[in-house]
């Protein structure tokens, strides 16, 4: 179970500014990434690129912020999960639409 | 710790003071944060539901006793399938089980004073109702002709009835499941007693909390993808409609990704009461404890994986069609487990045939074949043929009806005494069991073949060869009205005529039989501590066995 | 359950704030706990479903959202960006002064939080005029009515590829208050490119004569835009609520409420903020910045 | 659905895959049988002979058993899968359309089937086919989902505005079956359908060069009116339906939108059938569709006979401004199209 009350001593004002710290230079490296065109990569490398820093950004949140880190397994269970089953809405959806003969004749 | 024979054996001897003697106004009621009123409330609302939806079911089968669309208009028939089915699915067999049953039990069953968040529980309460008067509202302004599926683009541009209200209603709705359900698992996960392990819990608790996982995770799409049905229909942005680059397909996906799950919200606290009846009136630990248990996750978490199976001819492309066929074959396997153990269970018992078992062994064998119907709407190339047919009609009912409604009349009457401390009259409880089964079977059945010859769902007016399919099935129906009508009346009757029941009338050992029944406010007397494992019928689950056994002796034994 | 004391005879004391059905605080804090992770995934999922329909439609039309998403300013989306994450900052370190009991730096946090909060949704104003003023609002009435004016008409007229991105906006006549696209320049891009998918072959052409159908093209960059202001609108209506949840944390630290032993309200509105933080996260790049490379 | 017996059990195979379905269907029913008996007998055996002998008894305690939880566990699988398997294969059939196949568009509409032949001959609610020929139908919709559905050829298919959806099929026996709307698309969802005819290729060339017709003009409209133009899904129906009411208007006043009236007279009539939206009653929104080179003046003179038989007048006498000079030249129409494209220029 949780120990709340030794909790904060994991996290101090210095660590929680790093944090923030990693957050704005994320977000300001997000802004630029995307004004690089990645193209030659592949396609949709600059969407892929700024989906790893929000994850980046999401994890430092999650895992310090709101003590994730410090937490019972239970939390870190829930906190994938939803994710893990965005991921099933995301993909079984997908399926249908990346192999579905077109037929669109107009729209 | 706990004197377990002081309680659990007789007749208490002078009236405590129980949850419902404790407090009589109105307001004692309204605000209250006990579980056990919640769930009477909810018990009222509930069964008002039913009885509404029930009304619609009696009109849909008197109008296709006969092929022209005559006893009713055909836009009132459409009327009328839609709001049996919103009726029936949103406010009736969502809640059912969930709010009314495990509302009042699982707190008890795990030995808790109360739901970990009681405030939380009757705000999911009050949700219910402003979604359930907002949709009876707009039912009576003159209702909605979508089906229950709310398909676009018919709900957002063609259809001219009052689909806003009642998605609203619908939308509002879902946060009270939402709520019941996030209460449940946290309540599971820090309110048992002392001693009460994971493995010890009643195997109702976990299919509670298999349910209520599907409620969470589910249950929000449901919500925003009527959200964006209001939006697309107030406003016209066009992103189910295909005339302006949207796609209505994509609101299929979105709709069946919560109401594929939800079937499970409907089911499997059904699954959850069946293996209480079936072990408990066969006095014999449920067969295979972890497979059952494991199997309510596992059906939990795979129902999120077949959605499309809803979807075969609507469009979807044939490589996912083929896959969700894959994974709802794979679904089956878990239900298939239960049935094998429930069947195990009775193997050598002391099986007593009072009326919660026979709704138990009435499930079985419905819930037997609703499942098997199920694996032929799996197999896709026959259900290209039996899509949007009466077999998938027949099918659901089997699930929903024969599943969900008879496990909940079976809880009723199992956990009745211990609700309302009276004993009601077992021999007209027995009829009223075999009438739904017998009823329901003549109704549903006939579906199955009217489903093989053809005859599409929603149909007010058929070809004049399937006549007699739907004559035997209005005549079934009418046997089913009645089976469900009479509960009504002799449960009724039995709370002022009835006899107490005593605390625990069939000496079972789970833990809502070793306080009083009805229960106090705070559930027990004192804090249960669980020495004994789950359905544990023997000397070592304390109970005062032979005592018993020596009271009903000189009349029973013949 | 180990959290279980099973010394029920004796008293106890009934610590401030616990309920009747809990046996101590610890019990109460692990449920309260593990009641808004729940709710928290719940939001997830409910954000998700708007998640679904933007990637179903990025993926069908993505020049139409590129060229949706090049029209928001990512300079106000970062800078919203930027002050969420301040307020996020400021409301740990609430959490961090109501473990350690220390009033006024909880009452001045909060009271920080709450304003960033606030700069956060008046920013989020000042873009929603800027769409209305632009025939931005994928409503048709629901935008700025501009009267047409005498040699002010063939404004609209012009070819929509050959748009100036450092041009000063013209405002065209909108006499109905429609939506309103003009700019077709990524289409021509990506045609020139071989970019375009399928659905974009169809979507954004006129099949009889082959060229661009601006109407066409407008219809998919509205999808976007209804995107765009369903999911920022549920965001901002989250974050509606967190003041109003600020409002009443900052009554209870006002009157010195919490301390070491009792600070769970402010942990859990500390995780309902971090949460509305997160989803924008995720929307500023998904939203804001799609299309910005194609600019370059 | 022509079987003779009283009660129908299942519908006629009339397509090449339709003996496939059945056999799946066939096969799952003897896996339900094979289920069903053994468990029911179970519960039936030991609630017999393991009733309660003595209330509140403790029978012999009993574990599971891992060997057959996996032994049911691996069962049903395996079966579950030859089922997946079938399912797979008899779908492959179903959808894979052969390259040598007979063109048939149609376009669903609230609610009304409309057909028209690769060679250009239209249909309404009903499809003629020739039997032994790979037909394979091409639809969509002009308004919501609808679905294309053929019981005895044991196909079927949603159809979705703004797509085209495709199925196939090769009548095996010439007959009439039903054909249904098998996807809810609002009030009249039930009528919304016809019969396939299923032709020997000698009659359906006969077809193809021509109606026969035996009946009255009164008769014919009656069944033009009520079948083959779907006129009455919108023209009949109660106080609920959508189009105007015919009963009783002939040679009467109609008021029309725009204030202005007319003699509802056999011009009139032909009129709105041939240009729905040039004269709109008052009251009613212009959503009829042009019936113009669907109908032909043969029908239109018995569409005309049967709407005045509703107003009591008899006699087929049709006036000269019904009946211009070309009367009897049937006016198929070869313009593919219009039809085909849902309204798509709402802009």
């Amino acid at each position: 179970m949780s120990d709340n009350h030794e909790q904060h001593e994991h996290m101090n004002i210095p660590k929680y500014l790093a944090i923030f710290g990693i957050l704005v230079v994320g977000t300001i490296a997000t802004y630029f990434a995307a004004t690089i065109d990645l193209d030659w990569i592949f396609p949709g490398a600059n969407t892929l690129l700024a989906l790893g820093i929000a994850f980046t950004k999401t994890a430092c949140v999650m895992l310090f912020f709101m003590h994730v880190y410090w937490s019972p397994k239970l939390i870190w269970l829930s906190a994938l999960a939803s994710f893990f089953w965005l991921a099933i809405m995301f993909s079984y959806t997908m399926q249908d639409y990346f192999t579905r003969s077109l037929g669109v004749f107009s729209s | 710790m706990q004197n377990v024979d002081a309680i659990g054996s007789g007749i208490s001897e002078q009236p405590k003071l129980n949850y419902l003697t404790n407090g009589f106004t109105l307001k004692s009621w309204l605000l209250t944060k006990d579980h056990k009123r919640i769930a009477i409330m909810y018990l009222i609302t509930v069964s008002l539901f039913f009885m509404a939806g029930g009304i619609y079911a009696s009109v849909i089968r008197l109008e296709l006793l006969t092929p022209a669309s005559d006893l009713v208009q055909t836009a009132t028939y459409n009327k009328v399938f839609t709001q049996h089915g919103i009726l029936m699915i949103f406010f009736f067999l969502i809640p059912s089980i969930p709010a009314v049953l495990g509302n009042f039990l699982l707190p008890i069953m795990i030995g808790a004073k109360d739901l970990a968040l009681p405030r939380i529980n009757l705000l999911s309460l009050y949700i219910y109702w402003i979604g359930g008067a907002l949709t009876i509202y707009a039912l009576m302004q003159g209702g909605v002709d979508t089906g229950w599926t709310f398909y676009t683009p018919y709900s957002t541009t063609f259809s001219n009835t009052y689909v806003m209200a009642v998605g609203l209603g619908i939308f509002i709705n879902g946060f009270s499941s939402i709520l019941t359900g996030l209460n449940f698992i946290v309540t599971v996960h820090t309110m048992r007693a002392p001693g009460m392990t994971w493995f010890r819990l009643p195997l109702f608790v976990w299919a509670q909390y298999a349910t209520s996982l599907v409620m969470i995770l589910g249950t929000p799409v449901i919500a925003i993808t009527v959200l964006l049905l209001a939006i697309e229909r107030t406003v016209k942005v066009g992103i189910f409609d295909p005339s302006i680059g949207g796609d209505p397909i994509l609101f299929q996906h979105m709709f069946w990704f919560y109401s594929h799950p939800a079937v499970y919200i409907m089911v499997l606290p059904g699954m959850g009461v069946v293996s209480e009846l079936i072990s408990n009136f066969s006095r014999k630990k449920i067969f295979g404890y972890e497979f059952i248990a494991f199997s309510s996750i596992a059906i939990a978490v795979f129902g999120f994986l077949v959605w499309g199976h809803h979807m075969f001819v609507s469009g979807q492309s044939i490589y996912a069609g083929l896959v969700f066929s894959f994974l709802t074959m794979v679904v089956a396997v878990p239900s298939a487990i239960k049935m094998f153990n429930w069947a195990a269970t009775l193997y050598k018992g002391s099986i007593s045939f009072d009326t919660p078992m026979l709704y138990g062994l009435g499930f079985m064998g419905l819930f037997l074949i609703g499942g098997l119907t199920g694996l032929f709407l799996g197999a896709i190339g026959l259900t290209v043929h039996l899509t949007d047919t009466y077999f998938v009609v027949a099918h659901f009912h089997y699930v929903m009806v024969g599943g969900q409604v008879i496990a909940y009349l079976g809880g009723i009457h199992y956990w009745w005494p211990k609700m309302t401390g009276k004993m009601y009259s077992e021999f007209w409880g027995k009829i009223s069991a075999m009438l739904v089964f017998v009823g329901f079977n003549l109704t549903f059945g006939p579906q199955f073949i009217l489903g093989y010859l053809g005859m599409p769902r929603r149909y007010a007016s058929y070809p004049e060869e399937l006549q007699v399919l739907n004559i035997f099935s209005t005549a079934g129906a009418s046997v089913l009205g009645v089976g469900m009508l009479m509960p009504v009346i002799y449960l009724l009757h039995s709370l002022v005529w009835g006899k107490p029941a005593g605390d625990n009338p069939w000496m079972l050992p789970g833990l809502e039989w070793r306080t009083s029944s009805p229960p106090p406010t705070e559930n027990f007397e004192k804090m249960p501590v669980v020495t004994w494992e789950a359905y544990e019928f023997g000397e070592e689950s304390g109970l005062d066995l032979e005592g018993a056994r020596n009271r009903v002796r000189p009349s029973t034994v013949a | 359950m180990s959290s279980h004391s099973d010394n029920n005879e004796e008293f106890h004391y009934h610590a401030p704030g616990l309920q009747h059905q809990f046996e101590d605080m610890k019990q109460q804090e692990e449920s309260v706990s593990i009641g808004m992770w729940m709710f928290l995934v719940q939001e997830i999922m409910f954000f998700g479903g708007l998640f679904t329909a933007y990637l179903v439609f990025r993926s069908r039309y993505p020049m139409a959202f590129a060229a949706g998403s090049n029209h928001l300013n990512a300079f106000w989306g970062g800078l919203n960006t930027l002050v969420l994450i301040v307020s996020s900052l400021t409301m740990a370190l609430t959490v961090y002064y109501a473990q350690k009991g220390n009033r006024n730096m909880q009452v001045i946090l909060i009271v920080l939080t709450m304003f960033f909060g606030s700069v956060f949704l008046g920013v989020k104003a000042i873009e929603y005029t800027d769409k209305y003023n632009h025939g931005l609002v994928p409503v048709s009435g629901w935008n700025k009515r501009i009267k047409e004016e005498a040699g002010d008409h063939h404004e609209a007229a012009k070819p929509c590829w050959d748009v100036d991105h450092n041009a000063p906006v013209v405002e065209h006549p909108n006499p109905h208050g429609e939506f309103q696209w003009t700019d077709c320049s990524l289409v021509k891009l990506a045609q020139d490119h071989n970019y375009l998918t399928d659905a974009e072959r169809v979507g954004y052409f006129n099949q009889g004569t082959g060229q661009i159908d601006a109407n066409k093209f407008r219809d998919k960059v509205r999808i976007f835009y209804f995107i765009y202001f369903v999911m920022t609108g549920l965001h901002a209506l989250h974050m509606i609520i967190g003041l109003g949840i600020m409002t009443w944390l900052l009554i209870l630290a006002w009157k010195n409420t919490f301390s070491a032993d009792y600070y769970m309200p402010v942990e859990m509105s500390g995780l309902y903020w971090h949460f509305v933080d997160i989803v924008w996260i995720f929307l500023f790049p998904l939203l804001y910045l799609l299309g910005r490379h194609f600019l370059h | 659905m022509q079987t003779s017996s009283w009660v129908p059990l299942f519908p006629e195979q009339a397509s090449t895959f339709a003996w496939q379905v059945d056999a799946l269907y066939a096969y799952l029913i003897v896996i339900s049988i094979a289920f069903t008996i053994p468990i029911v007998a179970a519960i039936f055996f030991f609630a017999i002979k393991y009733r309660e002998k003595e209330k509140f008894a403790t029978p012999e305690e009993m574990h599971g058993s891992i060997v057959l939880e996996t032994v049911w566990s691996i069962i049903p699988f395996v079966i579950s899968m030859t089922i997946f398997l079938g399912g797979a294969i008899v779908y492959y059939n179903q959808f894979r359309v052969p390259d040598d196949s007979m063109d048939v568009y149609v376009v669903g509409k609230q609610w009304m089937w409309k057909l028209q032949h690769g060679t250009g001959q239209r249909e309404i609610n009903e499809l003629h086919v020739p039997v032994g020929r790979n037909v394979k139908l091409t639809m969509t919709t002009e308004d919501t989902l609808h679905d294309f559905s053929i019981p005895a050829f044991r196909t079927k298919a949603d159809v979705v505005p703004g797509r085209y959806t495709y199925i196939w099929f090769n009548a095996t026996k010439p007959g009439k079956y039903h054909l249904f709307c098998a996807e809810y698309c609002g009030l009249n969802h039930s009528g919304m359908g016809g019969y396939v005819y299923v032709m020997e290729q000698r009659d359906f060339d006969n077809w193809l060069s021509g109606t026969e017709s035996g009946q009255t003009p009164v008769e014919a409209g009656k069944d033009l009116f009520e079948n083959k133009l779907g006129c009455a899904s919108c023209h009949a129906g109660g106080a609920d339906q959508r189009g105007a009411k015919l009963e009783g208007i002939f040679n009467k006043d109609v008021k029309l939108v725009g204030g202005q009236s007319v003699v509802a007279d056999e011009a009139y009539i032909r009129n709105s059938i041939l240009n729905p939206s040039s004269q709109v009653v008052e009251g009613f929104q212009p959503i009829m569709p042009t019936f113009k080179g669907q109908v032909t003046e043969e029908q239109l003179v018995s569409l005309v006979a049967y709407i005045k038989s509703l107003s009591g007048v008899t006699g087929t006498t049709t006036s000269s401004a019904a009946t211009p000079a070309a009367a009897n030249t049937s006016t198929h129409s070869n313009t593919a199209g219009n039809a085909n494209t849902p309204a798509s220029s709402n802009k």
